[in-house]
């Protein structure tokens, strides 16, 4: 059995590692530093389904796992639509949340990590869809602010193991700033429906 | 003391290549340190190379110079066995200097 | 300072000299010159003509501005030196490089850009200027590796 | 030794307008990156790092040219191309970077809490863990990566690296496959390495530790993961842990077989 475990490292081993061992080594390699504490590596339901399942959960599980999270989406009464100059400003940031982040101040969106949004960025990631012309094909209704609100608050309500960060319910982004990026995808004057 | 230096100078066909790494920070004097405060400009300012002590190329450089500066020349003529020196001197009067036979 | 150094340098015998002790003096002027048309006049330069004799290789995208490799070759016959110009740095003039006899007018080098700007290379010959110039768009990377 | 490339002077003529299409883009940023790696700085980690592993350092005042990184006491040569590896005396898998600490313990007679102090260093302060790794990394330049996979405890540790590169915890949910799951994608410019699957993970394996240009660093493995956890917003995972450890096992036995050809750079 060892011989053929050692040239065969690609097959699945008898020595594999469960969901306990791996939230054991965790609790015992990790340490808290600054705003990053031990609380963070405790899985919540949905982390627990999207890791057993390589993010490929079972349609009922996703669909009761969608719907937990879109109760947690609390849109804001009035316009959604804030300022898509702010919003490109908190689409191109990447701070907040991490160990040297300051606890407390303004954290940024990271969009263009993942996502392309004005034309004019070149260095745009490619993890999430193209954003570009979003608005022109959408429209700025008040159905498709709703949407990309709750989206940005938490992507999870849509698709449980979407890789994108719940960034409302996270604490990352404030109201303010989620409106932001609603008109930097939806408004016609934004660049990114130019 | 300085950072070390190296160099590799190669003859192929008629010309001798040079290559030369520095060690330095080339502070441009903008840059703040993590407590805020601005870190003195500190940067090379002149580079001579010189081939069997006779000088071929000098340089006047500014803190425009990427940290950890690397030059490439090139040198008609030379021989294997040939020594290239290169030596460097910063805005704080600091200096280094490298030699190597061509190989 | 420099002067008395360059002085001293002057009155010392050649033979005896230290590889640093060789070393150019620094155009202070230049090098502190806000601007490429400061900068260039600093260096001795106007009118510089442009040429395709004069090479730049270097991307048209980097990574980052901090290392942005250039590489300059001057074909014009009897150049003498090469100097190294990014626009929209706050001190335009990175580099003069002068070639003596034995050198070929070329170097290779690393420079910093704290946006996308023209880069020019200006190479004197005979007397005359001549200029390259190439784009070089600065963008923002990844995490890094 | 400097890896010299002839330069060519024909292209620069060519090619002045801006690119026009993403397939130029991509292009001109290969062209930045192979520019950039002629000349890398790392060289001058590898001079500085030689120079530390020969100096008399901690209570015991000892040289590292004692300290057996798995090819016998001293040898350099071939050493981190078989990391990392399970070494008896400490019962456990180490990295360069866990064993060059056991070494500091053992052989200098340092504390854990010393050799630790400071392992991620400045480019204006480099620290004696990278120097020393860019050294050690480079004295396997040409042979092939064959991290060790027999005993058992290798092969656990192989598991748990993988366990944890699916793991998603932490406030914006994310495992290593978050970024690493799907090929083709890139975070901004940078192409992410799919590092569960062989042609990925070869040329991590073959390149790491590397010299960093944006930050002017030498980086290590050990770096990449905490500074990866750091952007996952999770706790910080703890230096040459077994957790660390078992990932960077994980991406070298994947890309093993591929001849090293670092310390490599990075963007």
């Amino acid at each position: 059995m060892m011989k053929v475990l050692a040239v065969l490292p690609f097959v699945a081993f008898s020595t594999s590692v469960s969901a306990q061992d791996v939230d054991a080594v965790l609790k015992r390699d990790f340490h808290a530093r600054g705003q990053a504490t031990m609380d963070r590596v405790v899985q919540d339901r949905l982390q627990k389904l999207c890791t057993e399942t390589h993010d490929n959960p079972p349609a009922d599980a996703a669909k009761s796992i969608e719907a937990e999270q879109m109760k947690t989406i609390a849109l804001p009464s009035g316009s959604l639509m804030g300022d898509w100059k702010r919003g490109e400003r908190i689409a191109q940031g990447g701070r907040g949340l991490t160990w040297n982040d300051k606890p407390g101040a303004p954290a940024d969106g990271s969009c263009y990590n993942c996502h392309r949004l004005s034309p004019s960025e070149l260095s745009y990631g490619t993890i999430g869809p193209s954003l570009t012309g979003f608005g022109r094909q959408r429209g700025a209704g008040e159905d498709a602010q709703r949407y990309v609100y709750g989206k940005i608050y938490n992507a999870k309500a849509y698709h449980a193991c979407s890789q994108m960060p719940r960034l409302g319910l996270s604490g990352t982004l404030t109201e303010e700033q989620i409106k932001d990026l609603v008109a930097l995808l939806l408004d016609p004057a934004s660049p990114v429906n130019k | 003391m300085a950072g070390p230096m190296k160099m590799r100078a190669t003859w192929a066909n008629g010309f001798t290549d040079v290559r030369v790494l520095m060690t330095h920070p080339m502070e441009t004097g903008q840059r703040k340190d993590p407590d805020g405060n601005l870190v003195p400009m500190h940067f090379i300012q002149t580079i001579t190379v010189q081939l069997n002590g006779k000088t071929v190329v000098d340089c006047e450089v500014s803190q425009g110079v990427s940290r950890n500066p690397v030059f490439s020349f090139r040198i008609k003529g030379g021989a294997r066995g040939d020594k290239i020196t290169v030596a460097w001197q910063d805005n704080k009067g600091e200096s280094n200097s490298i030699d190597s036979a061509v190989a | 300072m420099d002067r008395i150094r360059r002085a001293l340098i002057g009155i010392s015998a050649a033979a005896f000299l230290k590889p640093w002790e060789a070393l150019a003096a620094w155009n202070k002027e230049a090098f502190g010159a806000k601007t490429a048309q400061d900068a260039l006049r600093s260096i001795g330069v106007s009118g510089a003509a442009p040429t395709k004799e004069v090479l730049i290789e270097a991307p048209e995208i980097a990574e980052n501005g901090a290392v942005v490799p250039i590489e300059i070759t001057s074909n014009i016959p009897g150049t003498t030196s090469i100097a190294v110009i990014a626009d929209k740095n706050p001190f335009p003039l990175v580099a003069q490089f002068r070639f003596h006899e034995g050198a070929v007018p070329f170097v290779k080098l690393n420079i910093k850009m704290g946006e996308t700007s023209e880069v020019r290379a200006i190479a004197q010959a005979g007397g005359k200027s001549y200029v390259a110039t190439k784009e070089i768009k600065v963008t923002i990377g990844g995490c890094g590796g | 030794m400097i890896r010299f490339s002839k330069t060519v002077l024909i292209l620069s003529g060519l090619a002045l307008t801006a690119p026009a299409s993403a397939q130029d883009a991509k292009k001109e940023i290969q062209r930045y990156r192979d520019m950039v790696a002629e000349g890398s700085p790392a060289e001058l980690f590898e001079i500085e790092g030689e120079a530390l592993w020969k100096k008399p350092q901690g209570p015991r005042s000892a040289s590292f040219e004692k300290c057996d990184l798995g090819m016998g006491p001293g040898v350099v040569k071939g050493a981190y191309a078989h990391l990392p590896r399970y070494f008896a005396d400490a019962d456990r898998v180490m990295d360069l970077e866990a064993r060059l600490m056991h070494c500091m313990m053992t052989l200098q007679g340092r504390t854990a809490k010393e050799a630790t102090a400071r392992v991620f260093g400045s480019a204006d302060r480099p620290s004696e863990m990278e120097s020393l790794s860019a050294y050690v990394a480079s004295a396997s330049r040409g042979l092939p990566m064959e991290p060790g996979m027999s005993h058992p405890k290798e092969q656990q540790a192989y598991e748990l690296g993988r366990a944890l590169y699916v793991h998603r915890a932490g406030p914006w949910d994310f495992a290593c496959t978050s970024c690493h799951g799907e090929e083709g994608k890139r975070i901004r410019l940078q192409e992410l390495p799919v590092l569960a699957k062989p042609e990925a993970a070869r040329a991590v394996a073959a390149s790491w530790p590397a010299y960093r240009v944006s930050t002017s660093q030498f980086i290590t493995l050990q770096w990449r993961m905490n500074d990866c956890y750091r952007q996952m917003r999770m706790p910080e995972p703890g230096f040459a842990s077994e957790a660390t450890v078992a990932l960077i096992h994980f991406i070298t036995v994947n890309g093993r077989g591929v001849p090293y050809r670092g310390p490599g750079n990075k963007r």
